[in-house]
């Protein structure tokens, strides 16, 4: 009888609360969009069902040895991690959790001493999340991977299509004064570097976003890779109408002249050349273009082809099913239900849009100063989405000019975004998180 | 950070899209720059970086253009791609 | 001279001893049967080498760093290992191990320092299981792998044999039975953790026995380790005879209809049924059957092909790789050689004709009283050793009618066997380990 | 647990075996569900579905029964996996 | 204002000082002759750009957060440090770093976590590095690798061609001495474990030398790592002029007798009969040889070919991958650039000019005593180099006499000197490292 | 180890050098044996390692010299391999 009555206290169902229903729905939604709708599926997929386990009642999974302890709320345990922190037990454990995480050194270990000696482990969820995305690590080897697949030919075939990038990147910052401006309305509560974090999702840049996110505001992790993989795979929705609006017919129907045959040797050297102005100007941008230049760099030398093919599959493949798990580990009901996700969600789409429109823009300032033709669809690729924006550019300009070929000329814009988005990446770390 | 949030937030703007357009625009110059450079003094002569592709992507120029081997070659490759799953 | 007498006295001769001479002989066996003999050689050859390794004499490389300075036993060292944990230094340096393991946060990581700044270092398979195993990672990753090579269109055409695959569980339980019985009568030694950890060795699972020998009873995991893939490569031996004993000519001859088509949204569909069911009821089997589920549904949403052809491949491999080198570890003279080994041996392979045979009067019960006909030889493909044991029913139903053709009917009960075991892990890791 | 160790056996056995059955006889319940509700309100058409698999597993249908040109994929085949060794 | 003086406080130029503008140009030209040179590019592309990232002044790649803290030099931090350190502080910020490393477990912990606290992290090649190499991993499994690309064949065909193997290996111990003499003198700064490091560099085998490095002399790894792989790719070019000199053109004629044929069970045998070597003689070389056995075995035995496949390509292209960024971490200028570094790059030089010549001529000596025909130019195989130094031998056999292959029979004392360097590797941790 | 570096130096040398040679020459040894012992004992008979080794390589001896179908072979591979990039 007392062994029903622990696996019965010991089941989901008992222990089920309403948070936690409502985020695996949420994860069953996520994977919906992303297997039937197409929507990002290869990081939704990981992403949605992350978020289910995350959620599962009793299980843990998302949570660390202490925060499992600190759950279960053993009396005679909770005594003995008060005595260690130095504070009185409550009946609100969250305060337990609080003095835990601002305990120093000793007691830190002492208590999770204490709790793997009552029997209590890391969840899964939580130790990926700890290899892969605490440490850095799979972000910067995705971006090494997203290096490897990246052809910057149209990029150096004309390279003032990088001002498009540049001006795309306005979305991210236009959305940083978002946040603190429903922060001082007092709607939200953003730190600035929650804001930073939350800017990013701008950049329509999955591996950029998470690892800004996991350095600037870790607990809003899960509503910014949600919000940045979403909105990249409603690229296709949320661009089109904002290009119409802002250009001519006679505009979307200029053709660009043929882009120049890009040497072997300036494929090689371009990495380099980005490399080399790194480290001069934004050591803080160092990691995540760094790899991604190593990434470019071994697909072009053409010598390492056994390590560049390794990095643009096996490996990116391999990272990309542990991060998304882990991600899926920011799911958990009590730091995801909260009025700031729904704040993330809707700057998210902001940006977006401020940064489609500054492309379209600075593309059309572009066309009407430089000599040679620029068609302003291309623009609104700068805001990356590889290469989903650059194909929208195409269609659009298809639709107005059935001769008109956009595709190679907005994966210009479109790979510069990349590079625009690592570097206002760099920029905010340097500026919001020292 | 000096200040309230809000000022926090536009100087965060400020520097930021300004860094990010300034080190664009060094990228143009020196990637222009960079081209220029390579195409002054190591041209590669058209040929050779024809064959430099090719012997990279593994292809070959030779003509395949007997019908009935492209479809052998085709329904080849099909079958192959077919027995990977 | 010196020099002479210090290589001398760290060589291996001059350090053997018996036992693990005999272990490397086990070893060796081992990759014979797997070689030659063909017993699961993807994880046999790796466990075998792998013990081998563990048992180089003066080598260490199964032992952490702490346990390599206790077999060196340099008196100064010991002296100050046993102030730090506050015992008298004895001729028995078994004692020092027991006083370590034993002892609070601060003496643990001084006597790891001291060991480390004495030159002593972690053996490598010691890292590999730590990271591998103890880490509870790689189980959980090759079940991914497994469920993103499994097929459960045969279950789903016929649900009713996730009975079979029940039944066959009874093994399982048995030989806990089994186990405690020979500790209560004074021939064996387990603790009830023990007997669970043992008992799933009939779940004829390896991805499981191993995850579950290594919360519950991490001292028996080489010995667990190597019986159940032993028997799970013995399959064509142990359960033919158990077959045809259990059932009439005519039952062997019974030919089943064929299965209807199963739609590829039933598939999508049913991990996640599977997945619901665990986060309700039984929440400590959520990283076994979550894996397995996330491993399935990457395989057949059709999305994420990448990512689920890396999980069926370079991630499954590498991952066994290490797994079977650090089970090898657990193969270390002084924690295998042990009456106890025997006792999981012998148990193992009860545990095995037990779930064999209760499949089959279950399926022999069903087909009394149901209405469809069901032949009971596919009632032992319950245990899961998937997929021997379906092909041992299909041969057996072949001996007997040349135009019986079970195998397709036969995996219905083997997936199912493998969800039953992973069910019966997590009902002992909530009841014994908690 | 309480009791000596072969009653806290039995009792593991008796909980774990009950829970097994239990668990398997829902799944049961449920997938047979699921089956009759899909089948019900999300039928796939036949067509569209094997269009689904073929694309899925890069097949097509095209007939390639030229004697001929199975011999040569077979052999193109064998050769590619010699290579690949 | 503030924070433009921020943002150029904290960029590159600003910060970058002679040696870290130094050796970003080292890493370009390792870059450079990996690419256009074909210098052993797998290694050498990610070394030089590791090697860049890790100077990247300002980034801190290559440091830990301590180090970081104590770059970063914070007085307020500074003081913390020194205080929990017990020393004074001082204006020269190395003396904190002495200290640290001397400390105690409990100093060594606060101070790091002082360090997080503060904001500080370890950098991506630094935790790449602790990762790899520090725990002696990636070398390992690059040596399994390469074991599993291994065919012993012609070594068990013609198996007295292991001699050439030990006698190449005599250039690793005149280095050693070479190392020493130079200390001796006064011209540079050796211990006992750094000239045995150096002396590996003569093994010509870029993952042993890593290893041994990474044991003995870490701080020198970057130069012992970058020095084997460039003298490997020089091999072309430092062996012919030795071997011409000590050859007469007779002896490059000479025709060797067609290899017999080997049997795959001797081939299966072969790695288990050198692992119950090292296990009874050399347990320090344990780790070594026995993950290149345990990848022979693996490709040999023939049932775990999706292993082999995998440790021959996803699992060592990942590594290294990972191993080249970490030995590029070792480039950082203020431990890369000494005049030890020179040191080593002329003794490396020397060492395989040696491990040539002892080839060649144990090669002579047994042509003169032995029975059946051996051409000297095999002999210069034997420093391993695999394949390099079999293809120069056969290709100076080649000029000598048209008719006259020697690749096959180089190969037995190619593949011998990998296993020679390995046990020297375990000797020289045997006697210096314990 | 005692004394100043060099004599340490030439101890590593005779003493590392001495494990070198007697370690590869035991191995000279044991592999002779080995290899003497599989002759005698276990010979693997000509054909059936030829069959093991194909089944191991996946390589087939069927013939096929039909000159089309090795110019459709290597076509294919071709283009295989130009597909891969
Ligand atoms: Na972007
Ligand atoms: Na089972
Ligand atoms: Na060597």
């Amino acid at each position: 009888m007392d062994n029903l009555l622990q696996l019965w206290s010991t089941s989901g169902l008992a222990q089920m609360g309403l948070g936690q229903a409502f985020m695996i729905l949420i994860g069953l939604l996520l994977l919906f969009l992303a297997i039937r709708k197409g929507f990002e599926p290869l990081l939704l997929v990981p992403i949605g069902f992350g978020g289910i386990l995350a959620n599962i009642p009793g299980a843990g999974l998302a949570y660390s040895a202490v925060e499992n302890a600190v759950h279960a709320a053993d009396p005679a345990l909770m005594a003995e991690f008060a005595r260690t922190l130095g504070v009185t037990v409550t009946d609100n454990m969250k305060d337990l959790l609080v003095a835990y995480s601002a305990s120093g050194t000793g007691a830190h270990l002492t208590v999770q001493q204490l709790a793997l000696d009552a029997g209590y482990a890391n969840g899964m969820l939580y130790n990926f999340y700890t290899v892969a995305i605490a440490s850095g690590v799979a972000p910067l080897v995705i971006f090494m991977g997203v290096g490897a697949m990246t052809d910057f030919g149209p990029l150096l075939a004309n390279p003032k299509t990088l001002f498009l990038g540049a001006a795309a990147q306005f979305g991210i910052f236009a959305t940083v004064l978002g946040a603190v401006g429903l922060t001082s309305m007092g709607w939200m509560d953003f730190s600035i570097a929650d804001a930073a974090a939350i800017g990013i999702i701008g950049g329509a840049d999955g591996p950029t976003a998470i690892y800004v996110s996991s350095i600037l505001a870790p607990d809003l992790l899960g509503a910014i890779a949600v919000a940045a993989y979403s909105y990249m795979a409603l690229v296709p929705m949320i661009q089109p109408p904002i290009m119409r609006a802002l250009t001519t017919e006679e505009e979307r129907k200029i053709e660009m002249v043929q882009l120049r045959h890009v040497s072997q040797r300036e494929k090689i050297i371009f990495p380099l050349v980005l490399l080399i102005l790194v480290a001069l100007l934004l050591p803080d941008a160092a990691p995540l273009l760094g790899m991604f230049c190593f990434g470019n760099l071994m697909k072009e030398c053409g010598v390492v082809d056994r390590l560049s093919d390794t990095a643009q599959n096996a490996l990116i493949n391999i990272t990309t099913i542990f991060l998304g798990l882990s991600v899926g580990s920011k799911l958990v009901a009590d730091k995801f239900l909260d009025v700031n996700t729904l704040g993330i969600l809707g700057l998210g789409i902001i940006a977006f849009g401020i940064g489609t429109a500054c492309g379209v823009l600075i593309a059309k300032l572009m066309n009407r100063f430089g000599s040679t033709p620029l068609n302003p669809l291309i623009g609104s690729a700068g805001v990356s989405a590889v290469p989903m924006a650059a194909r929208v550019s195409n269609k659009i300009g298809l639709e107005a000019n059935p001769h008109n070929f956009l595709l190679m000329h907005a994966m210009g814009p479109n790979v510069a975004g990349v590079i625009g988005s690592a570097v206002a990446a760099g920029v905010m770390i340097s500026l919001v998180g020292g | 950070m000096q200040g309230d949030i809000v000022s926090q937030g536009v100087e965060l703007m400020l520097f930021g899209m300004g860094t990010v357009v300034v080190f664009l625009a060094l990228l143009v110059v020196s990637t222009t720059a960079m081209s220029r450079f390579i195409a002054r003094y190591f041209p590669e002569s058209e040929a050779p970086a024809l064959a430099a592709l090719e012997r990279l992507h593994g292809q070959q120029s030779e003509p395949s253009d007997d019908p009935n081997l492209v479809a052998a070659i085709s329904a080849a490759i099909h079958q192959y791609r077919a027995k990977k799953h």
